[in-house]
């Protein structure tokens, strides 16, 4: 395991002294793990945290700031936070207006929230909790967790975000964020394995022509492993699987999502499919992001997802952000 | 049983978590997100700590502050998950200086409700719950009998399909595997012997 | 080879498509290889156009718009393009105001522009080149094609950029190129070589414990192997083969760069390490970049990239730029 | 040596040139960046292309418009590199219809010169000068000896330290390789034989 670290148990500290030093408009609580607007929470603005296990950055650490979140908790590697986290930053985002939990759908980040919201509740808090469950790949069925939330955890908190940004309440932030999720789906494709640092190999083996279909951000294995196909194929999969749930039409937002080890070149190639695919069934993509934004440590792969837009929407996606891993109109 | 036995108890399990940390995690590979073991090392090394710093004079108090820190430390499933079981514990076992074996069956069969009740889980879902179920009635019997229920109780979790936790997206690839947190619960189990 | 591609000879090309779809503000003409400023050539301003080898992305393409590029020039993989490629992007961006071309020092690249330049120069055109030469792993000397242009270029882009959207004539555009290059300095490492897709193998093998120290952003090998080692070491290494060539003192820009396969996590524990190094010689990290801007395919590694700042280079740093990759301040 | 001899040798160069494509970007793989031999194919490729879309009707016009389509589509270094020698071989031989072996080995001097003069190498560098410099004089005498003096001057470059082009960026590191240039100076050198 060849890794930039330490030491395999300070990776998630060390990760933080770094944006700390990088990024003054962040305040990085290092010991308690818990990264914060510098500028404080803004009086009368819904707060807005979220939090799951590290491994994934920029997400979510990457987007506190200006017109996205106010606190990220970020936990172990791929290992949802405690509750103490997300109580510490309820507390120190509360502007007044209540906090928003941007919860991604897994038992241990549902579980931990869960218990931090009662918590926070018990001490006079106004705590509402979302669920983001985008990824097409998992059933939504009473035989599993549910959908787990993927890469769509980025367009709720960056909508959600400026919304609470502009003034709305506590409940038009939390409908908000429920209808970006509503309209949200994600697939993704694994080339290979990530390594968990205090593991030390890969969470499963690939052969040299294979990739896993379905895959989540954790490095869980996905639904099915297929022979290795050309980019065209490979986004038609990823396409067909997310228009049988919920068809394409209109303005879509799209992100094409690195899962850390995959060339941008790469993600351009199947960028320039995706738009392809789309005009075929009579959608545009208007807006879209190509990149890393919801990685998976060191795997080499994407992700797509896709939001059916509306002018509203949109005008919520081109409102000015000012994070580390995502900034415009200012 | 005092509070000796309980922090023993404790103890017992902190070693096996740590002895047993990779082969826990390789299990969470297989159908998870391989940090079981570290999960639950990192709890324990911190409930060791809490248990040392501040020496409980009651086994409730050593069963509630190994909860508390559980949850504090973990996250992931495994944390709120294991809290609330020996959290659960703890508040059934009462403010008394020696738990009967009759009050330590009947405190993990509340502890049992509880997980099944946060984790929403049910047998046969090949989770903890498939190691924790069988074991809980044979602790009024036998620690020995408890332990082979329950270690019975996770080697029958590898044929099973996977409901609930992160297993469940692998839909029938989870067949076949051993669940890690089935695993874990026949360790606790089985270190009540060794209290 | 698992690749995110369609075919191994369409990978420019169908990069060139998805940019195109994905970044309305560029106009990018696939068939020649030119990507431009939708908006067509300032009026009075001096062009800047650069161009390399593709592979590196997002360098150039990316770094098109306002604030930096006027046109980018992508050659095959790794190979600079040719000489037609920059007469066309020359005349594309001629604002009347002549014409920067910002060459990183590589034989092909010199060449090709060379040739370029002559028949632009023939054609009445008003161009001055200048050479992109940070890389201290390269000893600079009679025996060498001399240093490499690396992460620099995108210093050289930025802050020429700048001055040149102010209005700066190019006599003061290319002198300020050449500053910034002369206070700019590079040193990568690889811990993975990266495959050429045409070549369709690893330009070199490492061993689980080794690396590449001083390796360039063409997958060639470095001046050394050496074993692995943990981050502070690996970035001391780094950090004291620029200071012994440039010895670090006041306010310093920072580049932390993946070379295309490490994660942004292992980029924040090194950039933790890179501030605490300045911190240590009495100088200060006031303007940073942690990310993946100058890659090298699939290779995993990083580079780092420093420049000695003063008050004016830090004003043209922080000058607005709207660019694929690189944005702030509209 | 007419219009059709010198379509010949560039038709030998270019089913040569596809035929070692993969050991000349093997050799670039050791020393440089992989690409040689897909940079000298898509550029030879592009040549015959252009020489059967306008058929050239001097050896002049067959070797100018070779070395203006290698300049066109290479990139790279070999890219100016070959496309400067091929243009010099077309200035210097003159808009004749044959081409005397003596004006050939006098036009290949120029070629060499420009050559060195845009690369600024010398013999000794590593490069594909020394498979040229010591071909040209043994052109004068006939094209075996060329061809034997330019694969030798390729071999002899396996033990030198590079000093220009890529290679040079790994000092010692680059003792041992054959440079891909050098190599596909030979073969372009050799198929002068077969045509
Ligand atoms: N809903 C649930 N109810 C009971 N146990 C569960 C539930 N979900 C997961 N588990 C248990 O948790 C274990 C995984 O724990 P761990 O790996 O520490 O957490 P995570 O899944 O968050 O990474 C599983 O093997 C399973 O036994
Ligand atoms: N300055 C130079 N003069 C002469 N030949 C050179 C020079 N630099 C490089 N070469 C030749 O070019 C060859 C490499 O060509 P190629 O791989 O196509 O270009 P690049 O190095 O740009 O990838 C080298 O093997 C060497 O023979
Ligand atoms: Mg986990
Ligand atoms: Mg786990
Ligand atoms: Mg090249
Ligand atoms: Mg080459």
């Amino acid at each position: 395991m060849k890794k930039l670290i330490n030491a395999v148990g300070d990776v998630v500290p060390d990760t933080l002294r770094g944006m700390a030093a990088a990024h003054p408009s962040l305040r990085v609580d290092v010991e308690n793990r818990i990264v914060l607007r510098a500028a404080g929470p803004t009086p009368g603005k819904v707060g807005l945290v979220s939090g799951g296990g590290s491994g994934h950055e920029p997400l979510h650490a990457g987007f506190v700031g200006y017109g996205m979140l106010d606190a990220a908790c970020p936990g172990e590697i791929f290992t949802s936070p405690v509750p103490d986290q997300m109580i510490e930053a309820t507390k120190a985002v509360d502007g007044g207006a209540g906090v928003l939990h941007i919860v991604k759908n897994y038992t241990g980040d549902v579980l931990n929230f869960e218990m931090a919201a009662e918590l926070c509740a018990e001490e006079g808090a106004h705590v509402v909790s979302v669920l983001v469950d985008d990824d097409v790949a998992v059933q939504d069925s009473t035989y599993t967790a549910g959908r787990r939330g993927t890469g769509a955890t980025l367009f709720v908190e960056k909508m959600a975000g400026a919304l609470a940004e502009q003034g709305a309440p506590l409940e038009a932030v939390a409908a908000m964020a429920r209808t970006v999720d509503a309209r949200s789906r994600s697939f993704g494709v694994a080339f290979s394995a990530c390594t968990v640092p205090a593991a030390g190999k890969p969470t499963f083996d690939l052969g040299p022509d294979e990739i896993e279909l379905g895959i989540g951000i954790h490095g869980e294995p996905g639904r099915s492993r297929e022979r290795f196909r050309e980019a065209r194929e490979i986004v038609r999969v990823a396409m067909d699987a997310i228009d049988a749930d919920l068809p394409f039409s209109g303005d879509v937002l799209v992100m094409v999502n690195g899962m850390g080890a995959t060339p941008l070149m790469e993600l351009y190639v199947a960028y320039g499919e995706v738009d392809a695919y789309l005009r075929e069934k009579g959608a545009t993509a208007t807006r879209c992001l190509v990149g890393d934004y919801v990685t998976s440590l060191d795997m080499a792969g994407f992700s797509i997802t896709t939001c059916l837009l509306d002018a509203e929407l949109t005008s919520l996606w081109d409102h000015p952000v000012e994070t580390p891993a995502l900034r415009w109109g200012r | 049983m005092d509070t000796a036995f309980f922090l023993r108890w404790i103890a017992a399990v902190t070693e096996r978590v740590r002895a047993d940390r990779d082969h826990l995690t390789d299990l969470d590979r297989a159908i998870g997100d391989a940090d079981h073991g570290a999960n639950l090392d990192r709890g324990f090394t911190a409930v060791e700590e809490a248990l040392a710093a501040k020496p409980p004079e009651t086994p409730s108090a050593v069963l509630t502050t190994t909860g508390t820190t559980l949850i504090r430390k973990v996250g992931g499933a495994s944390g709120p998950l294991y809290g609330t079981l020996f959290r659960t514990l703890g508040r059934a076992v009462g403010e008394v200086p020696e738990v009967s074996q009759e009050a330590l069956a009947e405190a993990f069969a509340q502890a049992l409700a509880a997980v099944m009740k946060l984790g929403s889980a049910q047998e046969g879902d090949k989770t903890m719950i498939d190691a924790l179920a069988p074991a809980v009635p044979e602790l009024r019997t036998s620690f020995d009998a408890a332990a082979r229920a329950a270690l019975d109780g996770a080697r029958a979790t590898t044929p099973m399909r996977a409901r609930k936790g992160r297993a469940s997206y692998l839909g029938d690839r989870s067949i076949g595997h051993q669940d890690p947190g089935a695993t874990s619960t026949a360790l606790v189990i089985d270190a009540l012997r060794a209290a």
